[in-house]
């Protein structure tokens, strides 16, 4: 598998403690939530922020999906908790 | 005419509305959210993603012209740092009819809260905390589902 | 706080909104309606029924505040002779919930329509003539009964 | 029964001619369709205006009311078409 953008927002963010970095997902990884675990699993702030994976909402190539949604081919993917703007 | 602008200075709402006054169609209504100081708030934050964020915000207002037949939509957010008083969100139409302005308008807010990326952060003294989801902002953006 | 006003002045639209966002709540609607240049209107006059006017738009002012316990509610209406483009009507609302505001702005333009004593004449070239009440009007207006 | 302020608006005031003038309209009439006919009997610019009551509304001391309300103790009534502001 490529590289990917990972972005993460408010306090995903702020528990990983940085906005954006590039990582490269074993293949056998075929979504969103699997993506979730596997940085969940590196601890510490990451497994702090996707631990709990209700509280969690996902873009793919910045477009708005749910957790089961494929990684396949995605360039760009964002991690936040869900949007309060308005 | 779309007009969607994310941006960090002050909404000049004069401005807006004279823009969606002079797009013709003789009906024009507009929305205008503010921060409000409930129980001590002092800064609101607003984060956002960009290019997604102007993109959610542009196919809303697509949605909403074509939908309502209007003349022009306007969406324009703030972000970073905010104080109680300050314009947060300005969302504005301009239709042939009242009806289709003003329902129109209360589509853009309500799916701009559930469609756009946007995360408030309030901040009350030494605490700093991130607002979570309402149920009812959920509630609003599911009426316009067909 | 409740503003009325008739006048035969232009309108500040962004005079009316700063003083309703000074009122409090946090979420200002607003509705404008202004002179459409349809099959070559050149000039539309209002006329009203002084006094009466006024009492009109305050009771359906305090209908509303009451209703959907806004902060302040705010109806201009423009009288005498006006061009295309000038503005008619401001209606703007201020409540602590955006659903509050605009629903009551809805409500007081379309309770306006049928409920205040005003008379619009449109002149083209050398045709005035009065304009006819509007079936739609009515219903919409009566969506508000309870 | 005293004299009542008359108020006329619209094509109402244009075919009349004026829009206002105190008149004691006779004792026997009771409500606004009444005292529309007594007006409407006039001829003229009265009949135009007044002839069909369908085309009008009324007030009565600047409250909207019915064609069959009363007009005992009115000061002031306004007859008008259907009004069109907004």
């Amino acid at each position: 598998m490529a590289a990917i953008d990972l972005l993460y927002f408010a306090w995903v963010r702020e528990s990983i403690g940085i906005g954006h970095e590039r990582a490269t997902p074993p293949a056998e990884i075929a979504d969103v939530a699997g993506l979730i675990d596997w940085l969940a699993a590196r601890g510490g702030g990451y497994a702090e922020a996707l631990g709990d994976k209700t509280r969690l909402r996902a873009a793919v190539d910045q477009l708005f999906v749910p957790l089961d949604a494929s990684i396949a081919g995605a360039r760009e993917i964002a991690l936040f908790p869900p949007v309060t703007g308005g | 005419m779309i007009r969607i602008r994310v941006t960090d200075a002050a909404i000049d709402v004069a401005a807006e509305l004279g823009a969606l006054e002079r797009a013709g169609g003789g009906a024009v209504a507009s929305f205008t959210g503010l921060v409000r100081d409930d129980n001590g708030v002092e800064e609101l934050f607003l984060e956002h993603y960009p290019v997604a964020t102007e993109k959610a915000l542009s196919d809303l207002a697509a949605e909403a012209i074509q939908r309502w037949s209007l003349a022009a939509a306007t969406v324009i957010h703030r972000v970073g740092a905010m104080t109680p008083g300050e314009r947060i969100v300005f969302v504005g139409t301009a239709a042939a009819h009242r009806a289709a302005a003003l329902e129109a308008c209360a589509f853009l807010i309500d799916r701009l809260k559930t469609d756009a990326p946007f995360w408030k952060r309030e901040t009350r003294g030494q605490d700093a905390r991130w607002v979570g989801e309402r149920d009812s902002d959920r509630d609003a953006a599911d009426r316009w589902k067909r």
